[in-house]
C-alpha cells in the first residue's frame, strides 16, 4: 500500500500535515504524536521581525467551529532558524513547510531569503490570505494580480518550492488559483480561515478584541470541499487540502475532491492526536477499499 | 505527561447557587500540582473548544482530580448535569501550578478563584492564611480551608459574613504579611493583590485566565501582557495555558 | 415594549421573518406557528412561469448545517398569485415579502409587473444570488454593475417596495451592498447561502445530483454576522439579516450587528416553532435588559 | 396533527445484525396510520436534519409507536444505542399512508421495507399475504407476520430460505393476485413489484424514500418524479414527504 504522495519534487511519506498555526512548530504536539509519523509539520506563520499580534481576546467559540484572531504572532524569522527548525531536525522522516507571513513583498521575500539555504526547510507556504493584518495580508489574497505578482517575486527568490495559500474570502477561487500558477507557484493550499464575527448579546460587544476572526473547523469544511474541487479542475499544480478536516472520511473527502494532501488544523485543538487518528482511518479505508496507492483516489470524483 | 483521556464521574454536587463540585477519575491525576488546569471537552458535538478548569483537590489515592466552577454559560450547564457514571472528555494536566515557596504564605481567592487555592493550601509546607472573597453569605469551599490553614479570612461584597469589602481590605485590615502571596480571582482583585503584595515587599503569584483553544502552547490564542519581552515569544506576550496559568504579579500586565 | 420595525414605510409587527424557501408560502408551517404572529412571511422563490428545479438528492447533511440545491423550484407567478397569496389573506397582521427569482431581468420584471398590483404583496425580496441557477441568479449578484443594473430595473416596474437579496459568496459584500443602494434598493437581505459541496467517500460520488449545493444553518452564522455588520457601517438602507439564526440570541446578535430585521431559515426544519420561540426569547431579552423598544438595540455594538 | 416533542424510549431490541426495533411513548400515536413515517432528530447538536424512519406498529393502548431500523450511518448508530428511559426528539406522524383497501391484498417488502408492512398487514380488512425479500436467513420481523397474514412468503438472495431469489420471483413463483399490492423496498424491487402489477393489471402503491430536510413539505427538498404535473407543484414533482411516501405506482417515476 502506498501513501506517498509528491508535491513539486518533494516527497512525502503520506499526505497528512497539519495546519499552519495550529501546531506551533510541532514542539508542544510532540507530547502526543510522533512527528516523525506525519507527511509534513507546516509552521506557523513566521515573518522577517517579531510580531506581536493581536489584543485578545483572540478566540471565540462558534457552532462546529471557532473564529481565530492571532494576528501572526510569531518570534521572527531568526529565532524560528535557530530554534524551532533546529528542534525539527530531529524528525528526519516528516518534511518541513515553513508558513511565511510578511506586511509587504520585501518582508515575504527577506524572509524567504534567509529561509534559503536552511537544509531542514523543503517547501515554503507563503500566507496571502490571513484575514487578521490590516496592513497586507488578506489584501493581497483577494486580488488577482497582486497573488500574481506577489507569487512572481517570491519565486524568483525562493530556493525551496513555493506553495501559495488562498483565502477563500472571494468570489472566485479558481481566479486566484490561476493568478498564483501563472505567477509560477508549485503548488496551492486552501483553504485558509473566512472571516466571521461573534458578538457577544448580554454584554453588547464583540467578542474577539479584533472585532473578526478567521473561521475554521468542521463548519467550514464543505466550503473547502466545494474550493479545492474547483481549483483542481483549473489548475494543474497539486492542491494541498485543509479546512474542517476532522476525521478520515474528511481527508478522504478533499482527496477525492483533488487535493494531493491535506492539512489538519482546528481538529488538533479538540483531539491532539488528530493527524494519525486521520492517517490510520485513511490506511483502513485504502485496506477495505482494495486502494493500493492513494494517488489512485486524487480528484477522481467528478 | 498530560494525558486526553474519557474521564469518569465520581460525584457531582452543587456546593452554592450555580457552584458545582465534580470529582473526576482520570489518569491525569498522577501528574497534576496545585495551580494546574484541565481542560474539559462538552459532549455536545456542536461545541469543539474545551472548558479550562482549575484543579481544586488531588486525590492521588482514588486517581480523582476535583474541580469546582461556576455555571455561566452552556459548556458549564452541560458539565453541572454530569452524574456519578458519566464520562467527559478532559485533556490535562495542563499548566505550570504554583511553585511551593516560603515559611509563611498567604492564599488568597476571589469567588470562583477560590478553588485552586483548596490544593494548595493543603500542600504549601509552611503556615498558611487563607483569605477568601465572596459576593454574599454563599460561602462555598471556605469550611474546607480549615484543616488547610492556620487562619480563614473572609470577606463578602454585602458584609453578610467577615470583613465588608474585598480581599484586599481584608489584608488590610487584618495587616498581614507573609514571605509569599498565591491569587486567583477577577482582574481587578489581582491587581489590588499586587499592588498589596508591592507596597509590603512580598513575592506574589498570580493565576491568569484567557480564552483558549489549543491548552497547550500551540496556538497563541491565550496570551497575556508580558512586562518584558517573553524567552520564547520574543514579543510581550506570554502563554496563559503553557507558560501560566501561574505567574510572577510583576511578570504580567493587571 | 414595542418590537415594531419599519423598513421602506412598511411596519413590522417585529422583526422575526422566516427565510425564503424554507417555509413554502407559510401553509406547512401554519400547523406549528400562527402565522399571524410573525413580522412578516417571506414566499419561496417565485418566477415567471414554473420551474421544474434540479434532480435529487436535493439535501446533504453538514457539520452544523446542510446543503441545498433545490434550484428554485416553483409552480410560477400565476398558480401563485391564485393559490398562495389567497391563502396569506387570512393572516393580516403579518406581511407578506415575495421572494421573486428569474433567469434574466425580463424574468425579473414579469415577475414584479404581475405582482404589481396584488395588495397582499408588502414588499419584494429579489433573489439575486441563489447558488444553483446556473444561467442567472448568482452570476448577477457577484457582479456589482449587474447587481446596480438589475436593481435599477426592478425598481422602475416595482410598485412595492424592493429588498435586494446578497450572496455571501463575494470578495467584498460591502461592495454588492453600495452598488444595490446605488441602483435604488429599498433594502438589502443577507445572506444567501454558501456554496459548498459534499462527497460521499464510500459510494466516491457526490451527495448532491447537482454536485455543489447552498450551505445554511447555525455553520453559516459567524459569516452572516460579519457581513451584515460590514454592510450596516456602509450603506444607510434598512438591512434584513439572516443566516443560521436559531436562538433568540443569535437573533439579537444580528441585529445588534445592524439588522432591522431577521429572518429564520433552516432552523425551522429541526424546529418548526422557531420564528415564535425565538420572538418570546427576544421579548424576554428586552425585559430583562430594561430595553424599552426594538429599535434602540439595532447597529449599536459598533 | 402533527407532533413535535421529547419521545421516551420504551423499548430497544437489537432484531439481527444491525437491524433494531425501538418503541416510543409519543402522542404522534393517535394520528399515526400505516405507512407513515416519523421524523427523528439526533441527540448530537451537530446534526440538524431529522431522520425519517417509517412507523413499524401503533400502540394506541400504550401511547407507543414502534419503528424498526437498520445501522447505516452515525444517526442510526445513535438510535441503535438508545436504551429505555432515554429520551428522543421526534415529529410525526409524517406523510400521507396507505389506503387500506381491497379484499385481497399482497403487502411486499424488501429489507429494510419490512417494517411499515406489519402495521399495514394489521391493520388491512380483506386477506393478507405478505411477500418478504432479504439478503440471507435473518430475517427480522418476518415471524410477526403470521398473525397478520394469511400467508407469509420468504424471498432470500442468497437462497438460504424461502424461494432463491427476489420478491418478484417469489410473486412469480406463486403466481400471486390480488385486488391491491403495496410495496416498500430498493428501487429495483419496487420497479420490478410496479411491472408485475401492471402485468397482472393490479392497483399498487409503492412508499418512495428521498433525502429530506423539513419533513413537512415546506422545502421541496425530498420530491420524486411524477409522470403528470402535479397539482401541487405544477410541475413533474412530488413532495415524498407530504404527497408521499405513498404513492400509486402509476404516478411516478420508478
Ligand atoms: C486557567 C483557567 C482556569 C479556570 N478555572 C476555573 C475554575 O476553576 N472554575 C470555574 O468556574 N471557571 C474557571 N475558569 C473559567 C472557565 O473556563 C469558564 O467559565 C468556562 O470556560 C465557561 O464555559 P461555558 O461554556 O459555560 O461558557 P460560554 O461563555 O458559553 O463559553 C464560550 C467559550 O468561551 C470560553 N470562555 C468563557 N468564559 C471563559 C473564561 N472566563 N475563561 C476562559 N475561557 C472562557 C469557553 O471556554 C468557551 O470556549 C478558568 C479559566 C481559565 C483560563
Ligand atoms: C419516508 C422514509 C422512510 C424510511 N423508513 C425507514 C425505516 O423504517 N427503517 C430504516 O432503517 N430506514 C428508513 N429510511 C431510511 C432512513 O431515513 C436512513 O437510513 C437514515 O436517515 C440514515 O441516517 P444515518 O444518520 O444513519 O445515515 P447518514 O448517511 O449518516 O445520514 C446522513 C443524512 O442523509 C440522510 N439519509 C441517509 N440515507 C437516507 C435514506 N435512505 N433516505 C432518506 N434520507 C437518508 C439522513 O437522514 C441524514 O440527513 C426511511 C427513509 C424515508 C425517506
Ligand atoms: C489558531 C489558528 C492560527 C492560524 N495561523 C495561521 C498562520 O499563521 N498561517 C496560515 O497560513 N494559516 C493559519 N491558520 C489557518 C489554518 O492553517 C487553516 O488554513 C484553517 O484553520 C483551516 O483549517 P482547519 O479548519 O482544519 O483549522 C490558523 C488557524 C488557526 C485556527
Ligand atoms: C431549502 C432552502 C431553500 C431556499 N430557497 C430560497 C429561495 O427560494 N430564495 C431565496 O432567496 N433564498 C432561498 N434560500 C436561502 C434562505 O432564504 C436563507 O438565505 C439561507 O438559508 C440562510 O439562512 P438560514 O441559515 O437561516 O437557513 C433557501 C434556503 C434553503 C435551506
Ligand atoms: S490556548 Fe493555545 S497557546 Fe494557549
Ligand atoms: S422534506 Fe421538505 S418538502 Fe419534503
Amino acid at each position: 500500500m502506498n501513501t506517498k504522495v509528491t508535491i513539486a519534487g518533494v516527497e512525502f511519506q503520506n499526505p497528512i500535515m497539519e495546519a499552519s498555526g495550529t501546531f506551533g512548530s510541532g514542539m508542544e504536539y510532540s507530547e502526543f504524536v510522533d512527528l516523525n509519523k506525519l507527511g509534513a509539520v507546516v509552521t506557523k506563520g513566521v515573518a522577517n521581525v517579531p510580531w506581536l499580534g493581536n489584543p485578545t481576546p483572540r478566540i471565540a467559540e462558534v457552532k462546529s467551529g471557532m473564529l481565530n484572531a492571532i494576528g501572526l504572532q510569531n518570534p521572527g524569522v531568526e529565532v524560528f532558524c535557530e530554534r524551532d527548525l533546529k528542534f525539527l531536525e530531529q524528525y528526519k522522516d516528516a518534511k518541513v513547510v515553513v508558513n511565511v507571513c510578511g506586511h509587504s513583498a520585501e518582508e515575504y521575500i527577506e524572509v524567504v531569503d534567509r529561509l534559503a539555504d536552511e537544509k531542514r526547510v523543503d517547501m515554503l507556504e507563503i500566507n496571502i490570505s490571513c484575514p487578521n493584518v490590516k496592513e497586507g495580508g488578506i489584501a493581497f489574497g483577494q486580488d488577482p494580480k497582486a497573488v500574481e505578482e506577489i507569487t512572481r517575486l517570491v519565486k524568483a527568490h525562493a530556493k525551496q518550492p513555493i506553495v501559495m495559500k488562498l483565502s477563500p474570502n472571494v468570489t472566485d477561487i479558481k481566479v486566484m488559483a490561476k493568478a498564483a500558477e501563472a505567477g509560477g507557484a508549485d503548488a496551492i493550499s486552501l483553504i485558509n480561515t473566512l472571516t466571521g464575527m461573534k458578538i457577544d448579546v448580554e454584554r453588547q460587544s464583540f467578542v474577539l478584541a479584533n472585532k473578526t476572526g478567521g473561521m475554521s473547523g468542521p463548519a467550514v469544511h464543505p466550503i473547502a470541499v466545494r474550493m479545492v474541487y474547483e481549483c483542481a479542475s483549473t489548475v494543474s499544480i497539486p492542491i494541498i487540502g485543509m479546512g474542517g478536516i476532522s476525521t478520515w472520511e474528511d481527508a478522504i473527502e478533499m482527496m477525492l475532491a483533488g487535493a494531493t494532501a491535506v492539512s489538519i488544523g482546528t481538529a488538533n485543538f479538540y483531539n491532539p492526536t488528530a493527524t494519525l487518528d486521520i492517517l490510520n482511518g485513511m490506511k483502513e479505508y485504502m485496506e477495505r477499499k482494495g486502494i493500493e496507492d492513494i494517488n489512485d483516489i486524487i480528484g477522481i470524483v467528478k | 505527561m498530560k494525558v486526553k483521556e474519557r474521564a469518569t464521574v465520581v460525584a457531582q454536587k452543587k456546593l452554592a447557587e450555580g457552584v458545582f463540585s465534580l470529582e473526576l477519575e482520570t489518569n491525569a491525576t498522577k501528574y497534576a500540582v496545585p495551580g494546574q488546569f484541565i481542560n474539559i471537552f462538552s459532549n455536545d458535538k456542536s461545541k469543539l473548544l474545551p472548558r479550562p478548569i482549575s484543579i481544586c483537590e488531588i486525590n492521588e489515592l482514588n486517581n480523582t482530580l476535583r474541580v469546582v466552577f461556576r455555571v455561566v454559560g452552556e459548556g458549564t450547564t452541560e458539565f453541572s448535569e454530569l452524574q456519578a457514571g458519566d464520562t467527559v472528555e478532559i485533556l490535562g494536566p495542563l499548566g505550570n501550578g504554583f511553585p511551593l515557596e516560603g515559611e509563611k504564605a498567604i492564599v488568597v481567592g476571589g469567588g470562583i478563584g477560590v478553588p485552586p487555592m483548596l490544593e494548595l493550601a493543603k500542600q504549601l509546607k509552611g503556615s498558611v492564611t487563607a483569605v477568601m472573597g465572596y459576593r454574599n453569605d454563599d460561602l462555598f469551599l471556605a469550611d474546607e480551608f480549615i484543616d488547610a490553614a492556620a487562619d480563614v479570612i473572609i470577606a463578602t461584597d454585602d458584609g453578610s459574613v467577615g470583613v465588608h469589602g474585598t480581599v484586599v481590605d481584608a489584608m488590610k485590615e487584618n495587616e498581614l504579611t507573609a514571605d509569599v502571596i498565591y491569587a486567583c480571582g477577577p482582574k481587578p482583585m489581582l491587581r489590588g493583590v499586587a499592588q498589596y503584595a508591592l507596597e509590603k515587599g512580598i513575592k506574589c503569584y498570580v493565576s491568569m485566565e484567557e480564552r483558549m483553544a489549543c491548552g497547550v502552547g500551540a496556538c497563541l490564542g491565550c496570551v497575556c501582557q508580558a512586562k518584558e519581552v517573553d524567552d520564547h515569544s520574543h514579543v510581550k506576550n506570554k502563554r496563559v495555558c503553557k507558560d501560566g496559568p501561574v505567574f510572577l504579579s510583576t511578570e504580567v500586565e493587571l
